[in-house]
Formats: C-alpha cells, sequence, structure tokens
C-alpha cells in the first residue's frame, strides 16, 4: 500500500474514532470491521465496501492453565472481544448457535484489542478475540493458548473489509482502482512466500504498525495460515452470511443487502492479479 | 460664638458658595413596602472657597451619606447641592473625595498612584507634579514602592498627595485618619492643615472625633444621632497654631458635646457611647 | 520644608528562599517512593509492569530515536495554542460577564451548562468537526480551559472592591479606561490563578486529546506504546514526562504570581 | 507597562517557537512534497488500526 504519495495512511487507536473519522470524510476509505461497515450503510452512509483487508487472521485465546479445552467451556465465562459490530463479537453466536448453546451463558466484554493480552494475563478475563497480532502477542509470552483459530469454526473468515465513500467512487473511481489493485498485490505478493512475509513484517513494524518484528513474523509465520492476504474479492455469500448472524444477534436490523453495502467492480478477475516485484528497501 | 443652625455667617461675599448645600433630606428604603429609614433631615451648609469645615457627629449618624451626596455619589431624597452655584448630578474631577477604606491602588506604585490622574499631561509635566505632591506629603524616598511595603499613616499620604495631584477645587476627607494609631494621626493632621494652607484648597472633612475636628477645622458642623439634623455650626476662632491645652479650646469642645446632650464636667456620662 | 517619614516603616522585598533542606527532603521521599516501586515490582513477579530502571531507559531509546523531542514539541504545541486561545476568549468574555450584568444573566447558564462536560466527551464530536488533525486536539484543550478562565475573570471583575471603582469614577475616567486602568489591573491577580488552574487542566486533558488519531505528542506515545504490545516502559515512561513537564508549567505559572503587578493581591501567606 | 509588554513577547515568542519546531518535527509542512499529489490535490487518506 505504499501508493505514489497519492494515498495517506492514517493509523487509528481505536474503533470509535476510526469511524468518526471516516463518517466525517475526513478519511476518504478505510480499513474498517465487515460488521461495522454494514451497520453503517443500514444508518445510511454512502459507502461501500470494494475489498477485503484480509481472510482469517483471528485466534480465541485462553490462558495457558485455564479448564477451558472446547467451545462449550466458555459458558459462564468471560470473554474480551473488539468490539461490538465486529465478526470477532459474531463467531461467538455461530460458534454457540452451532453447538445449540444459548449466547446468554457467556459474558461479551467490548475491550481495546491492545489491553486484552494484558487482562488474559491477569485474568482479569478468562478469553480474549480479537484480530493479531495481539493474540499472538499472549502465545508468544507463554501465558495465552490457542483455543481455536477462525478457519476452524467460520471458513473464509471476513474480520476487515476496505469501504470507500461513494461520492469519492463517483468521483475518484481511478485513485480507487488504484487503491484496490495495489492492495491486491501486495495481497498476493505477501502470500507468494515466506520470506517475502518476513520482510513485510519488518517493514510494517517499523514503519507503520511500530510493532515488535518478531510478534508479526509469527502472526505471519505460525501457522502459515494464520493470516491470508489473496482471495479477497468481495462475494455475496460471504456477506450473506454475516447478515444472517448479525440479524440473529440482533447488531444488524438486516435493513441493507448486499448491493446497498458492497462494490464488487473493482476486482474482477483474481487469478489476474500479478504480485508487485518488490524488495525491502535497507 | 454659637451661631444658629439654620443660618450662617459667610466672612465676606466673594461669589457663590463653594460648596452649598441646601435644605436635603434622606432616607433609605430598607424592604420593599416597609417604612423608607430617615437618615439626614433639613440639612443646610454654605462652605466658602477655601475653608477647611469638618462635619462632626457620632458615628452612624449619616455622615458619610451626607458626603456621598455632596460629593455626587449620592443623590438627596430632597433637596440640592451645589458647587459654585452649579447643581451636583455625580463625581468631578474637580472635587476629590478620599474614602473611608482607602481607595489607593494597591498595584501601582506610590508615583503611578499619585500620577494617577494626570494621564492627559506630558510625561515632564507628570513627573513634575508627582515629585511636588510626594515631597509635600512626605514620601520622597518612597517613589517606587508598593502599598503593601507601606504604614497605614504613609498610605494616608499617598491618597492625599494623589487627591492633590488631580488640582481639585474641594477635598472631601471621610474619616481619613481612623485607622491610624494615636502619634500618626497628630502627625497627619499637621501635615493636613500645612498642605490646607498652602494650596489654599477647599476641605470638608467628616470625623467622629470631636479633638480632631477642632484641631482641623475653622467651621464645625455638629450632627445629633440618626435621623440626623444640625444641631450646631460653630466657628471655631482658635489662632493656629492650635494650642490643644488652651482654655478656649476646652471650651469649644465642652460646647460641641453641650451640643450633643452631653458633658464631660462630671466624669463620662454612662450614654456616651450611644 | 518636608518632613520625610521615617524609611523603617518600609516592608522590605520578600527575596525567593530555597532552603536546602526544600531540596533534600523530598528527594529523599522520591527516592524511597522509587525503591518502594522497584521492591513492589520485584515481589510481585510481574512481567508487565515496569521498574524504575525501565522506564529510566524506555526513556534513553525515545530520547535517542528523537522521539522524546517529538513528541514533547507536539504535546506542547497543542497545550500552547489551545491554551492561547482560551485565554483569547475566556479573559475578555469573562471581563465582559463579570462587569455586565445583562451578560452575566444571559451567558452564564449556558456556561455552567458546558463546563461540567469532560473535554473527553467531545472526542466524537472533535473527530467529526477536526479529523484527524492538530485542529481537533487543541479544541479539546480549548475547551478544558476557556471555561475556568471565563468563570474565575468573571468572578475576578465583581470582586473588585467598590471603593476603587468610585475612586476611579471620581478622577473622571471614561468606560475605557476604568477597564484598562482599574477593572484589569484589579482583577488580574485572580484572573493569573484562573489561568494556572486553566493550564493545569489543559495539561491533564493533552493525554485524552491525543488519543484521536494524532501521530505525535505525549498522549499519542501512552496509546501508541499500548499497541505496540508489552510496551507499558513506554507508558510509564509516558506518564512521567507528562508529569514532570505538567509540573514545570506550573512553576513557570507561580513566577508570575510573583510580578509585583499581581502580587499585591496575594498577601504573605502565598509560598 | 513595559513588564506586561515583556511578558506578552515572551508568550508570543514561545508561540511561534513551538509551533515552528512543531511543524518541522510533526509534519511535513517543510519536507519537500517528494511526489506531487497531482490533480487531486487533496490528500487520499486511508485510515487503519494496527490490527492484522
Amino acid at each position: 500500500m505504499t501508493g505514489s504519495g497519492t494515498f495517506e495512511p492514517v493509523r487509528f487507536n481505536g474503533w470509535p474514532e476510526l469511524k468518526e473519522a471516516f463518517l466525517s470524510q475526513h478519511l476518504q476509505a478505510s480499513f474498517i470491521l465487515a460488521p461495522m461497515a454494514m451497520a453503517l450503510r443500514e444508518q445510511g452512509v454512502p459507502i461501500k465496501i470494494v475489498y477485503l483487508g484480509h481472510r482469517d487472521g483471528t485466534t480465541m485465546m485462553v490462558h495457558k492453565d485455564s479448564d477451558i479445552h472446547r467451545i462449550e467451556d466458555l459458558r459462564g465465562k468471560k470473554v474480551a472481544v473488539p468490539n461490538r459490530f465486529s465478526n470477532q463479537r459474531l463467531i461467538i453466536f455461530r460458534a454457540f448457535k452451532e453447538r445449540g448453546l444459548n449466547i446468554d451463558d457467556v459474558t461479551l466484554l467490548e475491550m481495546p484489542p491492545p489491553d486484552m493480552p494484558a487482562a488474559l494475563h491477569v485474568r482479569a478475563v478468562d478469553a480474549i478475540i480479537s484480530g493479531e497480532p495481539f493474540m499472538a502477542q499472549s502465545e508468544m509470552d507463554g501465558y495465552g493458548r490457542v483455543l481455536f483459530l477462525t478457519k476452524d469454526v467460520w471458513p473464509e473468515f471476513i474480520s476487515c473489509v476496505l469501504a470507500v465513500h461513494e461520492d469519492v467512487i463517483r468521483d475518484h473511481r481511478a485513485e480507487v482502482q488504484q487503491l484496490v489493485d495495489g492492495i491486491a498485490r501486495s495481497g498476493k505478493w505477501l502470500d507468494t512466500t515466506m520470506d517475502h512475509r518476513m520482510q513485510a513484517a519488518k517493514f510494517t513494524g517499523q514503519n507503520y504498525y511500530n510493532q515488535d518484528p518478531k510478534l508479526l513474523e509469527f502472526v505471519l509465520s505460525k501457522p502459515p495460515d494464520r493470516v491470508k492476504y489473496t482471495n479477497l474479492a468481495v462475494r455475496r455469500k460471504d456477506f450473506e452470511e454475516i447478515e444472517l448472524v448479525g440479524r440473529e444477534s440482533g447488531t444488524l436490523q438486516g435493513t441493507a443487502h448486499f448491493e446497498d453495502y458492497a462494490d464488487p467492480s473493482f476486482v474482477t478477475d483474481e487469478s489476474a492479479i500479478q504480485p508487485y516485484l518488490w524488495e525491502d528497501t535497507p | 460664638m454659637i451661631e444658629p443652625p439654620a443660618q450662617n455667617l459667610p466672612t465676606e461675599r466673594t461669589g457663590p458658595a463653594a460648596v452649598l448645600v441646601r435644605d436635603v433630606w434622606m432616607d433609605f428604603p430598607v424592604k420593599q413596602g416597609s417604612q423608607a429609614v430617615p437618615v439626614l433631615e433639613r440639612i443646610n451648609v454654605e462652605i466658602q472657597r477655601g475653608e477647611f469645615v469638618c462635619v462632626v457627629g457620632p458615628s452612624g449618624c449619616g455622615k458619610t451619606t451626607l458626603l456621598n451626596i455632596i460629593a455626587g455619589f449620592l443623590n438627596a431624597s430632597r433637596g440640592e447641592v451645589q458647587v459654585e452655584g452649579e447643581p451636583v448630578h455625580g463625581p468631578d474631577p474637580r472635587r476629590i473625595v478620599i474614602f473611608q477604606e482607602g481607595s489607593v491602588f494597591p498595584w501601582l506604585t506610590v508615583s503611578a498612584n499619585v500620577g494617577f490622574a494626570l494621564s492627559r499631561k506630558t510625561a515632564a509635566e507628570r513627573n513634575q507634579i508627582v515629585q511636588h505632591y510626594i515631597d509635600m506629603v512626605g514620601l520622597t524616598g518612597f517613589e517606587s514602592a508598593y502599598l503593601r511595603q507601606l504604614s497605614g499613616g504613609m498610605r494616608q499620604r499617598v491618597e492625599i498627595a494623589r487627591a492633590l495631584a488631580a488640582n481639585p477645587e474641594v477635598l472631601y476627607m471621610d474619616e481619613p485618619f481612623g485607622a491610624l494609631d494615636y502619634f500618626t494621626r497628630f502627625k497627619m493632621r499637621a501635615d493636613l492643615v500645612r498642605i490646607w494652607q498652602q494650596e489654599k484648597k477647599t476641605i470638608l472633612f467628616v470625623t467622629h472625633d470631636i479633638d480632631e475636628a477642632i484641631q482641623l477645622a475653622d467651621r464645625v458642623v455638629v450632627l445629633s444621632s440618626r435621623p440626623s439634623t444640625i444641631r450646631l455650626i460653630l466657628s471655631v476662632s482658635l489662632p493656629r497654631p492650635r494650642d490643644l491645652n488652651s482654655r478656649d479650646y476646652l471650651d469649644t469642645r465642652d460646647r460641641i458635646l453641650h451640643a450633643l446632650g452631653m458633658s464631660l464636667q462630671n466624669g463620662i456620662p454612662p450614654d456616651a457611647g450611644d | 520644608m518636608t518632613s520625610a517619614a521615617q524609611p523603617t516603616e518600609v516592608i522590605g522585598q520578600e527575596p525567593p528562599f530555597v532552603s536546602a533542606r526544600a531540596i533534600i527532603l523530598p528527594s529523599i521521599v522520591a527516592v524511597m517512593f522509587l525503591l518502594f516501586w522497584d521492591g513492589a515490582v520485584r515481589l510481585s513477579g510481574s512481567q508487565l509492569f515496569p521498574k524504575p530502571l525501565d522506564v529510566l531507559w524506555g526513556l534513553v531509546e525515545l530520547a535517542q530515536k528523537g522521539l522524546l523531542i517529538k513528541y514533547v514539541v507536539a504535546s506542547l504545541f497543542r497545550v500552547t495554542w489551545g491554551f492561547t486561545l482560551a485565554v483569547i476568549v475566556g479573559i475578555p468574555f469573562g471581563l465582559l460577564m463579570g462587569s455586565n450584568k445583562l451578560v452575566q444573566e444571559a451567558f452564564n447558564p449556558l456556561i455552567q451548562g458546558f463546563r461540567p462536560i469532560s473535554p473527553i466527551a467531545w472526542i466524537p464530536v472533535s473527530i467529526l468537526w477536526f479529523g484527524v488533525s492538530d485542529a481537533a486536539p487543541v479544541f479539546l484543550i480549548f475547551l478544558a480551559s476557556v471555561f475556568p478562565i471565563t468563570v474565575s475573570t468573571a468572578a475576578a471583575v465583581k470582586s473588585v472592591q467598590s471603593v476603587y471603582l468610585r475612586a476611579a469614577d471620581n478622577f473622571g475616567l471614561t468606560k475605557f479606561q476604568l477597564f484598562s486602568r482599574v477593572i484589569f489591573p484589579a482583577s488580574l491577580p485572580q484572573i493569573v490563578t484562573g489561568l494556572r488552574i486553566g493550564l493545569g487542566i489543559a495539561w491533564l486533558v493533552v493525554v485524552a486529546a491525543e488519543m484521536i488519531a494524532v501521530n505525535s505528542g505525549l498522549g499519542y506515545l501512552i496509546i501508541d506504546a499500548r499497541n505496540a504490545g508489552k510496551r507499558y516502559d513506554l507508558v510509564v515512561a509516558g506518564m512521567v514526562l507528562i508529569g514532570v513537564i505538567g509540573w514545570l508549567l506550573d512553576l513557570l505559572m507561580r513566577q508570575v504570581e510573583r510580578f509585583q503587578t499581581v502580587k499585591w493581591a496575594y498577601g504573605t501567606l502565598h509560598d | 507597562m513595559s513588564l506586561q509588554r515583556r511578558v506578552l513577547l515572551a508568550a508570543i515568542g514561545w508561540l511561534g517557537t513551538v509551533t515552528l519546531l512543531h511543524l518541522w518535527l510533526n509534519t511535513s509542512a517543510f519536507e519537500k512534497r517528494t511526489v506531487s499529489t497531482g490533480q487531486t490535490g487533496k490528500q487520499f487518506r486511508v485510515g487503519f488500526l494496527p490490527v492484522t
């Protein structure tokens, strides 16, 4: 996503602030939680999901020596989730429904992802679930244990999507296309070899995320399919699954449908995407 | 020499009186609906230019109220005040009041205070006037001191210097020495008379201290307790500087006390303080 | 011809007096605190909570990366502008409210209504208005300090002793002169106290203000350290920086209170 | 009056200094824009959170 200076990445520390900046068009586009984008569209905010951020990349962690070994053991426990409008929360609804469990048996606490590892460490909560690298953090530091990866419960799990304001799509389609291509091609590059991933870990860690590259390397490698950056085109089936769980959990009203909140026109043929030929500049 | 209250004795007629108080009545409405409280009744005083007049009376008799009316800060319920023939409608730089609680500005140095009213003059003129009055009141050397660094007596000197620097025609002084110690008061009275003689101002001086009045005034206006009327206007014909042990001095004091229904021949009367 | 008053009556200048004890005593307490902190962390065996030395190394790391100066300047920039705007708006408006009964009655309810709203509650609104620029934190800091400044200025004007006003009136000052030469100087001491409180609150709010999407500042340092995983040493380093700078700002403001044009109102009990 | 003027000047001086320092250190105001943003002029801003 280096772009040619046309794009300015703006890092946020919390979903509410990001949403507000995006809502008020201080951001032309933004990576955002899928259900949050859909809910905003339901509330009449003219935005379209044009691409996905990544697939999977989310894990449920429990304390190393906790008695939780199966999803059923979550009953009566406290689970930290990143935001009401997040698939990390909806996945729990889906997992409980598939196992015939009652969602009211588990307590879901909204908590900023950065605070989750510490909360698990001091056992303020029994389980945490959010995007990486915060989950890997607890695993790397030895007090966290993976309960499940998203691909075990919700294959092709979507967490973040790229959403763009409709007037930006109308007036600056070329830029949006350039943005989506850039993301798609760097995603392809990322998923071609592990070496690329290691380079990305170092580069992103220092310049954009300000996070320890070793942590990002852990996320991108253990296991290799912990997060995937390809196959990110917007597909109706994936989103209708989210609509279903969103409605059942009362998070979404179901008043916005795929045509309202999605615009798949930017990636017509995924196989045609060429990875960037890009080396990490020292 | 006693004067009947209603009548006054102009020494020689040199144009309209410096300050003329004609038939002034004053009452304060305490609360809506309730009867207004009478404070001053039938006050008639005429002060000649250059004269030193003291108004004396028990505390709370309305002396300060009268002064504020004369100075234009208060409007009388009835009657009128004229200065040089013109009716008074409000305060005026030609008639400076030295308030009882002291109004020297604590955020200014002595010289800045004294020069406060001289903003329209050039810097040179201002400094010359300021220095003149600072020396006159005996504050030489304290030009850049601040109020909190001065004693009570010195603060009063700044007050007087500032008033004089504005070159008023009349000085109204409301018990200015009330907060000073016994000895400083004597000093301040001597200095005030000296300055009065030099500057030839008209002075109206309000006090509850009968001795102070006699030591300072050409004429003393004696007010009764509230609602106060003029009991006596007494010309003090003692030569200056006044001998405070003289027979005449003591006689004058007795006349004033007598006018207030008190006499000290056989000790201090029990109701002296009412 | 003139009789000068004796100089002894003058009360001498009060020199600022900092005894050695005033330095040694607090440093002993500080050292004890650090030891207590260090011991507590070691005892609790917590890997997360940093020890004083870790915090020191965190500060050194920040300095080496040049982030220390960047973040301090960013926070000072925002507090300076937010506070300056609050002064520019707060003092005149406070003077007006204090001196004009109509304005007071008209605006006081509005101000008393806004005052209790914590600046943090304003974060969403400020993002909608100012987005991700420096303007958002400056706006929050402005809000945090403009109310205490306005209110203390208005109170100051109202408490100006009427004898000064009568004296000024007596000297025939115009309305403007009355304001600039009597009302303002007389209220200045209380205004300065209001400024000191305003600045304190401004510095309190800088952390919350910088949690919006800005990429610099001590508040950002803390929130960013949380994102970077286990960097609680930087979190505490940020807290230390905020504490020290906030204290220095207050010391600076206290120097203003020792100026002659203001000191007169504080009496001798002022330290 | 000179004291208040001195305080005022010091305040204005500080305002200018801290503003310049901030612009220099924390924003790209002084850096020559390597790539002109060309037609859009306004930056195309893309928000993100440091997650996955």
